[in-house]
């Protein structure tokens, strides 16, 4: 690249931190994408299509939170956005557990078949965003805190937003790491998915732990989307264009564990960072995800597996 | 003979159905529907090869393919670039604009033209050949899944992993495809086929011969099928589907197997695609990714998994709801579709197939209670029609 | 007279846990062979190791002078190494006939089983076989409503119509009445002519009846070896297995 | 303490428990024999509340627990150890007993458990599936106890474990009814295993009782006839 | 904005549908054929046309990914088409709408289009948006002899008897508008940015063959392409930075649009930090649709080079905003393409009238030279190959989401689909 060696030692200092923490900013999209999903798919096994419009969902619910803040309440504009972020999840949550007593439930234990199901459920979905709110695009407006970049030093500008996405995706792993592993309803949870009936003969309401699971999974898409409107755009069809790649992260890290999820996470997207900046966008996202194939097919149980004798 | 009578058939109740859709195929069709319909027929029906080959390779062998739209594409692609490339030829005898007579190389695709490229990509150069073109619809998709197939079920990838593997693989066509506007007409596709072979096909004969064409292959296809999954090796992918280990205890090679049945289904989606761009001339990446693959697994599963002619149905029914309804309703038919999938895997996960086998014997019972009636009634007036064409499926 | 099975310092381990242990074991021809040992000794992960389902961490599996341990699972048995699970694995949707057809050893590969033709000698084949596993009354019955005892019975005749050499029987007659494993012993008295079996079981009545030689699995390693009364006799074994 | 009355269990069409009747006293351990295939595991299974009963009620210190899921049954006293033992592979030994402490919200594994069951207190690191038979049995046991049942079901406690391990168990059990107001309903194939713990025996055939004995009297010749044939 | 946006989802389709009515309603109360224009002597051809109604079609995408592009378009189609029933409909007749959709689907597009031309029979189709839903369609259109009225700006390479194309083809969009930064702002140094797919390529290699030939001393110190849909920018974003072009040249379509200008602004780059280190940023794929998605707060400062803009300062825009909005409702925003869009059926109806018939033939004949002078931009014209002539404007984005315009050819440009030496 001749373009990089004409410039000086300093600034390219700046662009590969700046580039470094791009990659960041991505594993926390992948990570904060995944983390649904790694509970849906990868503790119930339901392959939900539809994770992308919960994903919507929590999305125009910030967006119009954000309308309602704007137009009613302008000074609240600089305080709204965390409150955004429980509303999508309280949203996606309510949303996910009536699909669970509609749909999911009748369907365990035939992880292709809520495949078909879910797929209708997204065409549903988007249909009812795009009637209840156009196809248009829209846009949340952000604090002011939030947009711009926090500049160090002359030359390195790290995005504010990125920072956040950052900040999130943890709070959001350590959470659901504790609930998952460290209380008393994970615990619930763990053995509802690994023994049903049994999880009921010693003393576990499975449907109700089914359910609490699945929207749980759907909230934190929701939140998911909330924190996209910080960089993206949201439209009725935005949650479709994510749901590959979510598969793909979750499956990459091993489906039942977390911590595979957020190895996958971090390594899809550092790389594909990296390769972004060295190549194009497409090739970058082609050589990555061939890459991850030709992984998945050395390693076909992920990058963390659980070894146990069954 | 008898042999076959039994295997390719199906016995008699084979028959019966396949013959029930010979009747609709060759005679209702053509007959009910006018030139723009049945060319939309032969549309939904080269969709209802992936479907056919997805029954193999799922319904019966259990591995569910979400990159079907691969091989479909593939074998699209391979037909309308030698469609594309004989358009190109004609160019100057076809073009409406002197403009674009003047602009356009005689021999290079359009859309190389638009992206400055000069000579035709070494890649292309088969395609000039009808044989070669033939032969590579089939060899290139199947090779793919040859190559697919083995790496994955050599390393034992299967179920839920396989399918989000190949929809992957599906992704990275589409996109790939989409980056090589040189090569491939990028996100525009190869469009404006006119001739194959000097031979209009955008004429009304044409649309009709092609379209019996399509059903002939189409009803080749089911007896292919049928007459695998009627061999030792149809109770086999049966069995591998209900207990791989065993399978591989018995002394077969289940990755070669597996591979196998892809391979056909692959071979089978290919041959689809080629008729598509014939049909329809036209082929464009967005027929080969995730959507369109997704919706070959629900024809499938809409006419019922395990059944080879229920999956013709399926294909013929989800293609023409999916026109009817956003013909009918443009703004909310998303609501209808994705209403139906939801019904069908909730309440028929057999399809249509497992309906009928379960409505058929039911009515089959009720006509013949009613026929004993009129028997009653009419002596000697009426004979009895034999009911057991639904059972013994 | 030469083993035809021989296994040396074969080991094997998961996640640290080491299943078996450092096993050296042979079965010589038309021999019956009985592994006991408490569960979780490593019998089922013997049988596993020599057909090919798990490959060891180390050491080496002969039959007839050709190593196992890095073959496919399907070469293995073209070896002619006959495999029964614990727990009955036919194929619940095809009939007892269709599930012997299956497992005949012909057209095993691709094209051959595309074109494989039931001639009258497999079929012939296919009865005697159900007959010598009491199965004859029940060629067209679907597996999935047979007994427990007489899936048994059927994956013992899947794996006996393939002729093997060596036959790895995991709990044959588990699940089965008194006078079904009194059955079963006589099948095995009569499969032994011309091969080697290796059985797993826990009914020591039964395995008085049919053993030849007895081994004692305890660990991952082999405790002891010997006829049925050496066994019973031996110190070590009760203290492990026998109890008090 | 159980009172089973008119239990009817089906598989779709077939019939496995028809017309069922029997109950069972406090403190008192029954256990219920017979061979593979007459309807013990199915019993044991409807009576957790795994296969729904057609018919006839199940009452647990009085209250109906026929209608209800598995897990108010655990809540109205009854405890399930099944067959094969079931414990939760992917968890460790405490999460596993963990799991039957849900019913009486409690965290904390009480003291006795690892008295009962030393070896568990060793290996309560470990994941439940890479455990041995004998200790995963044990496991299944002390999961089941925690919830403080009323009513213990064990689903053929000895099935595949070796003989010595056979021996703590029923010494194990005889300890447990000492020392806690506890009813047991055990079935079996195994006669002296049977003979040590239960104080009445119910031999099962065709999904019916066909015959019955006291410990006191039991007719050991008759009942290894029954699982003979 | 979208607290009264639910009751605007039911305003519409209850608009719908009262016009819908009105098309029903008016022909039967509205006098017969107009007697100088006999239904015989105007359709030869066997279109759907009536001695009081005419059909035509509209092809857009309501559903998929495109939907979000083209509402704006079926909007303008429908004002268009309502104005001109009001007026008295063309030679006599009102015009009825049939919709299909597209989908966002190209193969949906070209099964539509045969639809609307075998089936319905329609006089002329206003519809599609992205290049490939038009290379899709094409072949029908020529095939079955229809007429399409086609509104998005394009790359151009194309011009068919059958297509009247009322957005601007890629020279008159791109070359003046280099030519304004290269002048006005003194931009030497390019960075090309486009989504990847044939008009922003096409586009580009228009763009970079005239920086490099005929702009002085300028050259293109990059070029990337990024897939539609696409929302991870900072890696381009940090070429973009260590490339420091005067320039930058952006042509990202649809909702990717939004990531990119947020992100943008996250890294630090805002029309008002390019300002200090004399850098421009140039698009010409960013309408105030896309902006009203995007929020006018993210891309303050930017310029856009387009033919029209909302805030245009001329008559036929003054009335023709508020009859928008009270159509659409007063938060609707209407960017380059919707005009475009609005031009098709008053350019249609111009045109039949002008050939005193519905027949495409004499349409497409007629058309050279056909004006209309009410066009919102101003004034535009059909050339000979179908596009029209237009002018090119620049304007600057506001934090309103509006364009304020600040430079405007002085003359129309003529289309030139096929640029000689551009190739």
């Amino acid at each position: 690249m001749p373009l990089i060696l004409a410039t000086s030692f300093a600034e390219l200092k700046d662009i590969f931190l700046m580039q470094g923490f791009a990659g960041f900013s991505l594993f926390a999209v992948f990570l904060l994408m995944a983390l649904g999903l790694a509970i849906i798919f990868g503790q119930m096994k339901v392959i939900n299509m539809a994770h992308g419009e919960f994903l919507t969902v929590g999305a125009y619910v910030t967006v119009f939170l954000s309308h309602m803040v704007v137009n009613h309440a302008p000074k609240l504009l600089p305080y709204y956005f965390p409150a955004a972020i429980v509303c999508a999840f309280v949203v996606a949550f309510i949303l996910g557990y009536i699909v669970e007593i509609g749909l999911v439930k009748y369907l365990y234990n035939r992880p292709l078949d809520t495949l078909l199901a879910t797929w209708g459920l997204s065409m549903i979905l988007q249909q009812a965003c795009r009637s209840l709110f156009g196809a248009r695009e829209d846009t949340a407006t952000l604090p002011e805190w939030m947009m711009g970049s926090w500049s160090p030093s002359e030359g390195l500008d790290i995005p504010i937003n990125g920072m956040f996405l950052l900040a999130l995706a943890i709070v959001m792993v350590l959470l659901v790491y504790a609930l998952m592993y460290r209380s008393r309803w994970g615990l619930k949870v763990r053995a509802t998915m690994q023994n049903r009936a049994m999880a009921g003969a010693v003393g576990i309401n499975t449907k109700r732990v089914d359910r609490v699971t699945f929207a749980l999974g759907c909230g934190l898409a929701g939140i998911a989307g909330a924190a996209f409107t910080t960089i993206g755009s949201v439209s009725p069809s935005a949650g479709s264009l994510y749901i590959v790649d979510t598969f793909i992260v979750v499956v990459f890290g091993g489906a039942a564990s977390l911590l595979g999820t957020v190895l996958s996470a971090f390594t899809i997207a550092q790389s594909q960072s990296i390769l972004e900046f060295f190549l194009t966008g497409v090739l970058a996202k082609i050589f990555v995800l061939v890459g991850v194939i030709i992984l998945l097919m050395i390693r076909p149980q992920g990058l963390i597996a659980s070894k146990v004798r069954r | 003979m008898h042999t076959l009578y039994n295997r390719a058939l199906g016995g008699r109740s084979g028959t019966v159905g396949l013959a029930l859709l010979c009747v609709l195929l060759f005679l209702i069709f053509p007959l009910a529907l006018d030139n723009f319909r049945l060319n939309m027929m032969s549309k939904y029906l080269s969709y209802a090869f992936v479907a056919i080959g997805l029954v193999l390779c799922w319904g019966n062998g259990g591995i569910l393919s979400l990159g079907q739209g691969l091989f479909w594409g593939f074998g699209g692609y391979c037909m309308a670039a030698f469609l594309k490339l004989e358009a190109a030829r004609n160019i100057a005898a076809e073009s409406g604009s002197d403009q674009i007579r003047a602009l356009t190389t005689v021999g290079l695709p359009d859309f190389m033209d638009w992206n400055q490229i000069t000579s035709l990509p070494y890649i292309w150069y088969p395609f000039k050949s009808f044989s070669l073109t033939i032969l590579l619809v089939f060899v290139v998709p199947t090779l793919l899944a040859y190559i697919i197939g083995t790496a994955m079920f050599r390393r034992r990838v299967g179920g839920v992993y396989f399918a989000l593997i190949t929809q992957a693989l599906c992704w990275i066509m589409e996109i790939s495809f989409v980056t090589r506007q040189g090569w491939t007409g990028g996100i525009n596709g190869i469009t404006d086929l006119r001739t194959c072979l000097g031979w209009d096909i955008r004429t009304k004969s044409a649309q009709i011969i092609l379209y019996f064409l399509t059903c002939g292959l189409l009803i080749g296809c089911i007896l292919i099928g049928r007459f695998i999954l009627s061999s030792k090796l149809g109770r086999i992918l049966v069995a591998m589907r209900d207990g791989e280990d065993r399978v591989r205890f018995s002394g077969y090679s289940v990755s070669k197997l597996k591979t196998f049945i892809f391979c056909v289904a692959a071979a089978m989606s290919a041959l689809g695609g080629a008729l598509f761009a014939l049909n329809v001339g036209f082929m464009s990446p967005k027929l080969v990714t995730i959507e369109p693959s997704i919706y070959m697994v629900i024809f499938c599963a809409v006419g019922g998994r395990n059944s080879l002619i229920g999956a013709v149905y399926g294909a013929i029914l989800v293609s023409y709801g999916k026109t009817y309804f956003s013909e009918m309703f443009p703004n909310l038919w998303y609501f209808l579709m994705g209403g139906v999938f939801i019904l069908v895997t909730r309440f028929f996960p057999d399809g249509l197939a497992g309906a009928v086998d379960y409505l058929g014997p039911m009515l089959g019972r009720k006509l013949f209670s009613w026929i004993g009636r009129a028997q009653a009634n009419f002596p000697a007036a009426v004979v009895p029609i034999p009911v057991e064409a639904n059972e013994g499926r | 007279m030469i083993a035809e099975l021989e296994i040396k310092n074969l080991t094997v381990s998961f996640d640290g846990f080491k299943a078996v242990d450092d096993l050296t074991f042979s079965v010589e021809h038309e021999e019956l062979r009985v592994v006991i040992g408490p569960n979780g000794a490593g019998k089922t992960t013997l049988l596993d190791l020599i057909c090919g389902k798990t490959r060891p961490t180390g050491g080496s599996i002969r039959f007839k002078g050709r190593e196992l341990s890095r073959m496919q699972e399907n070469s293995i048995v073209r070896q002619g190494v006959g495999r029964k699970f614990q727990t009955p694995s036919v194929y619940p949707k095809l009939t007892v006939f269709e599930n012997l057809e299956i497992s005949f050893p012909r057209g095993r590969g691709v094209w051959g089983s595309l074109f494989f033709k039931q001639s009258e000698d497999v079929r012939e084949r296919i009865r005697e076989v159900a007959r010598d596993t009491y199965l004859s009354d029940h060629l067209h019955t679907s597996a999935e409503h047979l007994s427990h005892g007489q899936k048994q019975w059927l994956e013992i005749g899947m794996v006996l119509i393939a002729d093997p050499k060596l036959m790895l029987l995991d709990e044959p007659v588990a699940g089965m009445s008194v006078r079904e494993r009194q059955q079963t012993a006589d099948l095995l008295q009569r499969i032994c002519r011309g091969r080697s079996v290796v059985v797993i079981e826990h009914d020591m009545n039964f395995v008085k009846q049919i053993a030849h030689k007895v081994t004692v699995m305890h660990q991952g390693k082999m405790l002891v070896e010997g006829s049925m009364d050496e066994i019973q006799a031996n110190e070590k074994v009760r203290e492990v297995y026998l109890g008090h | 303490m159980l009172d089973v009355k008119n239990l009817q269990v089906a598989y779709g069409e077939s019939e496995i428990i028809s017309q069922l009747s029997f109950s069972v006293a406090r403190k008192e351990t029954l256990a219920i024999m017979g061979r593979n295939g007459m309807g013990k595991t199915t019993l044991m299974k409807a009576l957790i509340g795994i296969l729904k009963c057609r018919q006839g009620s199940v009452q647990v210190d009085g209250l109906d627990v026929a209608k209800f899921d598995s897990f108010k049954r655990v809540d109205s006293g009854l405890a399930y150890v099944p067959q094969g033992r079931q414990i939760f592979p992917t968890l460790s030994v405490e999460d596993n007993i963990r799991t039957g402490l849900v019913t009486v919200g409690k965290r904390k594994i009480d003291d006795w458990v690892y008295t009962l069951f030393p070896v568990l207190k060793e290996m309560r690191r470990r994941r439940g599936g890479n455990l041995s038979g004998g200790q995963q049995q044990q496991l299944a046991i002390a999961r089941a106890l925690v919830s403080e049942p009323k009513v213990l079901l064990l689903d053929e406690p000895t099935e595949g474990i070796q003989p010595s391990i056979i021996q703590d168990i029923a010494r194990m059990l005889n300890e447990l009814k000492k020392l806690r107001d506890i009813t047991i309903v055990v079935s079996e194939q195994v006669l002296s295993f049977t003979l040590e713990i239960a104080d009445r025996i119910l031999v099962m055939e065709g999904g019916r009782f066909v015959h019955e004995d006291l410990r006191a009297n039991v007719d050991e010749a008759k009942i290894h006839q029954y699982l003979a044939v | 904005m979208l607290s009264r946006r639910i009751p605007q989802w039911l305003q519409g389709m209850l608009r719908g549908a009262a016009m819908a009515g009105l098309a029903a309603v008016l022909p039967l109360s509205a006098h017969a054929a107009d007697p100088k224009f006999p239904t015989a002597a105007v359709n030869t051809t066997g279109l759907a046309v009536t001695d009081d109604v005419v059909t035509v079609g509209q092809l857009h995408s309501v559903t998929g990914t495109m939907a979000l592009s083209e509402t704006g378009s079926v909007e303008a189609e429908r004002l268009a088409i309502t104005e001109i029933n009001k007026a008295g409909g063309v030679l006599g007749r009102q015009i009825k709408i049939v919709q299909e959709d597209g989908a966002s689907d190209w193969p949906t597009f070209a099964e539509k289009a045969k639809k609307l031309l075998v089936q319905d029979k329609a006089a002329a189709v206003f519809g599609c948006w992205t290049s490939a839903s038009r290379k899709a369609v094409l072949p029908v259109f020529e095939k079955e002899n229809g007429m399409l009225y086609y509104p998005t700006f394009y790359e151009g390479l194309e011009a068919s008897k059958n297509v009247i194309y009322t957005g601007q083809e890629a020279t008159q969009q791109i070359i003046w508008g280099l030519n304004w930064a290269n002048k006005e702002k003194g931009a030497k140094t390019f960075f090309l940015i486009g989504s990847d797919y044939i008009w922003p390529r096409t586009s580009n290699k228009i763009a970079r063959f005239h920086i490099e030939r005929y702009l002085k001393d300028c050259k293109v110190v990059g070029e990337e392409y990024y897939p539609l849909g696409y929302t991870e920018f900072q890696s381009l974003i940090n070429k973009v930075k260590l490339a420091k072009p005067n320039c930058i040249y952006s042509i990202i379509v649809g909702g990717s649009n939004v990531s990119w200008y947020k992100q943008l602004k996250a890294a630090g780059i805002t029309g008002e930090s390019l300002a200090k280190k004399k850098q421009i940023l140039l698009t010409i794929s960013t309408t105030e649709d896309e902006v009203r998605g995007i929020g006018g707060e993210n891309v303050a400062g930017f310029y856009a080079c387009m033919k029209y803009f909302q805030s245009l300062d001329n008559p036929n825009n003054k009335a023709f905003v508020p009859a928008f909005k009270a159509m659409w409702g007063k938060d609707s925003v209407i960017g380059d393409v919707s005009q475009a869009a609005y031009l098709g059926p008053w350019l249609w109806k111009a045109t039949v009238e002008k050939a005193g018939s519905f027949d495409i033939d004499k349409i497409a004949a007629a058309s050279e030279g056909v004006e209309f002078k009410g066009a919102p931009e101003g004034y535009v014209r059909i050339h000979k190959n179908h596009h029209l002539w237009s002018k090119a404007r620049i304007g600057e984005m506001k934090l309103d989401g509006q364009y304020n315009v600040i430079a405007e050819s002085p003359d129309l440009i003529e289309p030139n689909p096929f640029p000689k030496g551009y190739q």
